[in-house]
């Protein structure tokens, strides 16, 4: 796979040499990712967005302009050591924009080591755009100038998420329900305040961490949920974390309703099989989005891929980028990230703006749950997402401790 | 020399679970004695010998050095006190040379402790005690061979090696001569009557043109018992010993 | 006490899915001394050769087949692999299973992908058995209930009733005892081997479905199967059947109590609150420090005694 | 002439150390150097126990970590103004790993064998989960980091820049490789040899045993925490993933392919296995499985390691008769390639085919040449060669052994 990228890559240079016709300036762009090991899924389909990306972003606002996006993969296996070595890598190459998403340990290491090699070395730096790790503290206390984040934070989605709450009456009881680490317990902290403040006739009967992957079996922690007579289960949980919980409540025979995170994901949706209708998620996006654009890319993309289009902060990053180039009239790191600090681009989704303060997207935002009768459905289940709630961009922006400490 | 002996067990007693090993084991060894101990196939002989180094604990009795009780001390702390031992199933350092398994041997009482500060070939007296050593034990061509390499005869004098080479005053030989030839086995006695002078050793074999050759004294080990203990001469002519005996021990005994 | 009586059923459950797991690894271990790190990759194994087969036939089908095909695997492993490696050393052979590990785990995704498979519960037993407080029981735990001891039975029966197990009860005790009793000692490990690889694959295939089949699974048990057979004592089944209930039980338990480390203490009578540097441990509750549980179990119980709780030998 | 052969590949490893940025210059070499560097400290850690002193070790990651956290708290207050110079962090990383080794080594050195590997496995496994639940300490699953250009400049040098940084961690790398290689002829040293051969015997020797392995520990951690705080000056942050399993594995993967019967095994088993792991991913994504394979084929066949091939033959190449060896190793070749270009077309294909399952365009070449799994041609090759490889080789191996056997033989007598 990597080994075809860089064939092509050295192929496509080589044409730009040969045809003076065709001479397009390549901004070459690097995926670190886990390409391989038991992550490489979540990586392969990240590979396939930016692909499909890419290409829409040279098609679109790069078009004309003699410059071009070009994708290079480099595999961290989500650890943070190696992601530093590839992050050393993609530098030696000539990349100038990092795209990373999986795992918050991750993006802690590389926005850190991004900063530190832009201070040291400033006539090679580099930007790093982030489509999916979503700890709150990348773009608050720990936030950095040469950092952006195209998905909304985990206390965003918490807030999208609640404004639901706010309108679902027949809810009274919920419990919040986390995987033990700093994501699981930033998913908490919003929950239990944000629900305390916007809707507080709402009652909190139960707030649990779990270790992470350790739980084979979750019947009695639903037997927790039904004893504290929960309604509702708030959980950022994901993987098996999350469908073994919604199967063991299918299996048990609990009725309360599921608020997620990370429900969009194929091998979740699969594994628990149809007991998943009625789950809701909360995100940026959802297939069945009922807008024409969208309909097309999807519909487009689950024909080449043969994959669920799910990860539409690789589109928002990769056409942001391109804007952000068009704008600066550049392709150098600096007059980039100037550009895109601020930037508003309309969207097929409505506008939305890098907000400035601290590099974080602000979007629309939706909550979805699986329902039968969809038209883009999951591949073994007859589930798809159907809207039940969108929340407009300006609206999700909160507070924020950022300071760039190294703003240009 | 009329204090305590080197060696005094007093009653000792092993039990493996029902089994009972030793019943009631009393023997005195006087120091700069040859004491030598025989008796039957389990009868207990290595048993004993692991009672004394603290190999396994005692289920009863005493033992005492020179009149201090060493019954429930550790293996190590019994070899401080200048106990040495060898093994009737040759127990060497396999993977080291046999100059550093004889260096080995002799570390604890040219007293390079657990140094980490210095360098083992730092140790001038400890590198002399290993080379006269391997000279005495007619090693010195094999020097830098691994022990587990060695042919069988080599092994067992280094084995005897190990026990003496530490220079210890109370000697356990545990059948230091099995499985040699008469020529080794000539060679292995003269080595043991050389390094035991003035030193107290207890032998168990079952050679018994050995154990008359060198022994002062005797003890008989029979069923867990001393069953007879003297000079050769007065177990020779021990009835229970010559009981004991039936067969073809008997006929080495007469 | 509804509850209590649902954690306990829980537990029990799956602390005998352990002891299927570790009553295998425990023979390996005790009898060949192989410290076999791929023997959870046998389980996961058992759990897909069952998804295949039941997509293709049934599930009653795969409950026979594949812990015999897992066994077949694990007896040629023995008898090409480990064999070979025997001479030189069990650290060879440890490095042996570990790469064994390496390459399941890897041949797995290629052949069912690195997603989780639709591994399904038999529609037959995908019922609720009764409800205790409202929570219903579902029947599928109870069969593996059921499995897990009619296979303790058997397990035992064979030991203590059959010539093998005879050898097998021997070896564990006297290991060069049974060499010069005139025993083909290498047919006997392979059997064992084959036997506690057919274990583990049948507990993949009674867990698979009830959990979940991913190519995570293995690393998952891995470590907690080594806990157990070590607390138990090496080669000791008894001893395994007691760490795996006291595992299953004190993992399934502690998650019910969400009471703060500082509270549980000052409950009996040391009040820490004060000593704030090590807040953050206070602040931990006792069912988030369920993992650590079993492992700290085993470093206090082989701090006290190296042999395990029934240990026959020590190495 | 003993001494120059024991000064000889020392005053060869300084000179390479010094020239390797200078040749390898781009910031990912650099960047591997010092990972190498790295690997090979906590490597020749890691044998002082495995090989010298016969204790597997599985939760040794745990004082790399250990000492790499408390490195990392150190450089945190250097950053705030402390006067701690940067290239003295692997102190600070060394002293955290003795300690805690101290404070492990309690627990688990009366242990052996297979009780002491299981009781580190343990302890490692509470460890990892404890750290996890001390954020504040350990900073979660991102880990803490700082800035190792923060602390007070010497001679004008900060050592932000990855040369200047290598140059510390290729210093300290040396160092404590000269020092672990002098700490094997100490009394000590030669103790923990001892104690692997026959820990009953040292008993009878006036020794107790696990007094030894509790000072073995203690160094093995010392020098694990200095690796730490190598790896904290390197990558400026540390993570739990540092302590946990996968460390454990890969040190154990890099001793053994080295080879852990000689000094230097671990180094080159460091230096082979950071290659793999970095460069080899870069590659193929079926390096996990070429990483199996290759460790069972070393199992198997090699189980002295790389280095132990080379100790092998050392003597055969000195005294020139490595010649005699070269015909009837030649007749194995043949075997031995079709059978690795079988495997890897086999494995290789399967990857492919399971990318073009995942929704990869189909079609597509292994290495250059055009291999479609989807069609039968590339299966059947592959197949042919592995097994007409495996079959040369099950041929033609045992007289190149027997050839080896007899002159490696000859000259030993």
């Amino acid at each position: 796979m990597r080994l075809r990228t860089i064939v092509a890559a050295a192929f496509a240079a080589l044409m730009a040499c040969n045809s003076t016709a065709r001479a397009d300036e390549v901004i070459r762009v690097g995926l670190i990712d886990p390409m391989s090991g038991a992550f490489s899924v979540a990586g392969r389909l990240g590979e396939q967005h930016f692909r499909f990306a890419i290409e829409k972003a040279n098609a679109g606002p790069l078009a004309g302009t003699g410059k071009r996006l070009d994708l290079t993969i480099y595999d961290n296996e989500v650890s943070p050591e190696k992601s530093l070595t590839m992050l050393r890598k993609a530098i030696d190459d000539g990349v100038h924009y990092i795209v990373q998403g999986n795992g918050s340990n991750v993006a802690f290491a590389l926005s850190d080591a991004v900063a530190k090699h832009n201070k040291r070395e400033p006539n090679r730096a580099v930007l790093y755009l982030n489509y999916a790790a979503v700890d709150p503290s990348l773009t608050n206390d720990k936030c950095n100038w040469w950092h952006f984040r195209f998905d909304a934070d985990s206390d965003m989605k918490m807030h999208a998420l609640t404004d639901y709450l706010v309108t679902q009456k027949d809810l009274h009881k919920v419990y919040v329900f986390n995987m033990d680490y700093s994501f699981g317990a930033a998913v908490e902290r919003g929950a239990v305040s944000m629900v305390k403040d916007r809707r507080p006739d709402l009652q909190v009967v139960g707030v649990e961490r779990i270790p992470m992957g350790k739980i084979k079996d979750f019947t009695p922690y639903i037997a927790k949920f039904q004893a504290a007579g929960a309604d509702t289960i708030i959980t950022g949980n994901w993987g098996p974390d999350l469908s073994l919980l919604v199967k063991a409540a299918a299996d048990t025979g609990y009725k309360g309703r599921f608020l997620t995170y990370y429900l969009g994901s194929r091998d979740v949706v699969s594994e628990i099989g149809i007991a998943g209708k009625g789950a809701a998620i909360v995100g940026v996006f959802y297939d069945n989005i009922d807008q024409p654009l969208v309909r097309q890319w999807t519909t487009e993309f689950e024909k080449r891929y043969d994959n669920t289009f799910g990860s539409w902060t690789a589109i928002t990053s990769m056409m942001m980028l391109a804007e952000s180039i068009k704008k600066a009239g550049s392709s150098e790191p600096l007059p980039v990230s100037k550009a895109m600090s601020g930037l508003t681009w309309d969207s097929p989704l409505g506008p939305i703006t890098m907000r400035g303060e601290n590099h974080q997207m602000l979007q629309p935002m939706f909550v979805a749950a699986l329902d039968t009768g969809m038209a883009h459905v999951f591949p073994d289940v007859p589930l798809g997402f159907r809207g039940i709630g969108r929340i407009e961009g300006k609206d999700t922006a909160m507070a924020t401790t950022c300071q760039f400490p190294n703003a240009p | 020399m009329s204090a305590a002996p080197a060696l005094l067990l007093d009653g000792v007693v092993k039990n493996f679970g029902l089994v009972h090993v030793l019943r009631d084991v009393n023997i005195t060894v006087a120091a700069g004695e040859r004491h030598a101990i025989i008796g039957p196939n389990g009868a207990g002989k290595s048993t004993l010998f692991h009672m004394i180094t603290g190999r396994f604990p005692v289920s009863g009795g005493r033992i005492s050095l020179h009149g201090r009780d060493i019954t429930d001390m550790s293996s190590y702390d019994i070899y401080r006190l200048g106990v040495a031992r060898s093994f009737q199933v040759t127990s060497l350092f396999n993977r080291l040379s046999v100059f550093e398994n004889l260096r080995v041997g002799a570390m604890r009482n040219k007293g390079a402790g657990h140094a980490w500060w210095r360098l083992l070939d730092g140790y001038g007296p400890l590198r002399e005690r290993a080379e006269e050593m391997l000279e005495m034990l007619g090693l010195t061509a094999r020097r830098n061979v691994p022990a587990g390499l060695l042919a069988y005869a080599d092994q067992r004098a280094l084995e005897i090696g190990l026990a003496i080479v530490g220079g210890a005053t109370t000697i356990l030989l545990d059948e230091p001569t099995a499985g040699m030839s008469r020529h080794e086995t000539e060679r292995a006695v003269a080595l043991i009557r050389r390094v035991s002078e003035g030193r107290t050793l207890v032998i168990v074999e079952h050679d018994m043109g050995v154990v008359f050759d060198l022994a002062d004294r005797i003890s008989v080990l029979d069923n867990g018992r001393v069953i007879a203990s003297g000079t050769p001469a007065d177990v020779r002519g021990d009835p229970a010993v010559r009981s004991a005996y039936l067969g073809a021990a008997a006929e080495v005994l007469t | 006490m509804d509850q209590l009586l649902l954690i306990l059923l829980n537990g029990l459950v799956y602390g005998l899915l352990l002891f299927m797991l570790s009553s295998g690894l425990t023979l390996i271990v005790g009898m060949m001394g192989v410290l076999n790190f791929a023997h959870a990759s046998f389980y996961m194994l058992g759990a897909y050769v069952a998804f295949s087969i039941s997509t293709l036939m049934n599930f009653w089908v795969a409950l026979i087949v594949a812990p015999l095909v897992v066994g077949a695997l694990g007896a040629l492993v023995e008898q090409y692999g480990l064999r070979a490696v025997h001479k030189h050393g069990h650290l060879a052979e440890l490095l042996f299973t570990f790469g064994l590990a390496m390459i399941i785990g890897e041949v797995i995704q290629l052949i069912w992908g690195r997603w989780p498979v639709a591994y399904r519960v038999p529609e037959s037993l995908d019922f609720p058995l009764f409800s205790i407080g409202g929570t219903a029981y579902p029947a599928y735990r109870m069969f593996m209930m059921g499995v897990s001891l009619f296979m303790f039975v058997v397990l035992y029966a064979t030991l203590a009733r059959t010539r093998l197990g005879l050898v097998v009860r021997a070896a564990l005790t006297h290991p060069d005892m049974v060499a010069m009793l005139g025993h083909n000692v290498p047919r006997v490990f392979t059997m064992v081997f084959a036997g506690g690889c057919a274990l583990a694959g049948l507990a993949g295939v009674i867990a698979g479905n009830a959990y979940q089949t991913d190519p995570g699974m293995a690393l998952a048990l891995g470590a907690i199967v080594f806990a157990v057979v070590v607390m138990g004592g090496l080669g000791s089944i008894s001893g395994a059947l007691i760490a795996s209930l006291i595992i299953g039980l004190v993992q399934t338990v502690s998650i019910g109590l969400d009471m703060k480390l500082s509270t549980a203490l000052g409950r009996i009578g040391l009040h820490v609150d004060g000593i704030t540097a090590l807040s953050d441990v206070w602040d931990i509750s006792i069912n988030r420090a369920a993992p650590v549980v079993p492992f700290l179990l085993l470093v206090i119980i082989l701090a006290i005694n190296p042999r395990g709780l029934a240990g026959s030998r020590s190495s | 002439m003993r001494t120059i052969s024991h000064t000889l590949p020392w005053v060869i490893a300084v000179v390479l150390v010094l020239v390797a940025p200078h040749v390898f210059g781009s910031g990912f070499s650099i960047s591997l150097l010092c990972r190498m560097a790295i690997a090979a400290v906590f490597a020749l850690s890691f044998n002082m126990l495995m090989g010298q002193g016969g204790m597997m070790d599985f939760g040794h990651a745990v004082y790399l970590g250990l000492g790499g956290f408390l490195a990392m708290h150190v450089m945190r207050a250097a950053d705030a103004g402390w006067w701690i110079p940067t290239p003295a962090l692997p102190i600070v990383g060394a002293f955290g790993g003795v300690v805690a080794a101290g404070l492990g080594g309690l627990v688990v050195s009366r242990s052996t064998r297979t009780a002491f590997a299981m009781i580190t496995m343990g302890l490692a496994e509470a460890i990892v989960a404890l750290v996890l639940m001390l954020p504040r300490l350990f900073g979660g699953e991102e880990g803490i980091n700082a800035d190792r250009s923060g602390g007070p400049p010497i001679f004008g040098f900060d050592f932000g820049s990855p040369l200047e940084a290598y140059y510390v961690i290729a210093f300290w790398a040396l160092a404590a490789a000269g020092l672990m290689f002098l700490f094997t002829r100490t009394p000590l040293g030669r103790l923990s040899n001892a104690v692997r051969d026959n820990a009953e015997r040292v008993g009878f020797l006036g020794y107790n045993p696990g007094r030894v392995r509790y000072f073995v520990y203690m160094f093995s951690g010392l020098f694990a925490g200095l690796a730490g705080g190598l790896q904290a000056i390197n990558d400026e942050i540390i993570t739990s993933a540092n302590i946990g399993s996968n460390a454990a594995g890969a040190v154990l993967l890099m001793t053994f392919i080295g080879g852990v019967g000689t000094f230097a095994g671990p180094v080159v088993g460091a230096v082979v296995v950071t290659l793999m792991q970095m460069a080899l991913g870069t590659v193929t994504e079926a390096w996990q499985l070429y990483n199996g394979l290759i460790f069972i084929v070393m199992v198997l066949w090699a189980p002295g390691g790389i280095s132990g091939i080379i100790l092998a033959h050392a003597p055969l190449v000195r005294s020139g008769q490595a010649r005699r060896l070269v015909p009837s190793y030649l007749t194995v070749l043949p075997g031995f390639v079709a059978a690795l270009l079988g495997t890897i077309g086999l494995s290789e294909n399967a990857y492919r085919l399971q990318s073009i399952r995942g929704g990869s365009p189909p079609g597509g070449s292994i290495f250059g040449i055009p291999s479609d799994p989807q069609t039968m041609t590339p299966w059947l090759v592959s197949l042919a060669l592995t097994a007409v490889g495996l079959w040369l080789v099950a041929r033609t191996a045992p007289r190149a052994r027997a050839a080896w056997l007899e002159i490696a033989g000859g000259t030993q007598a």
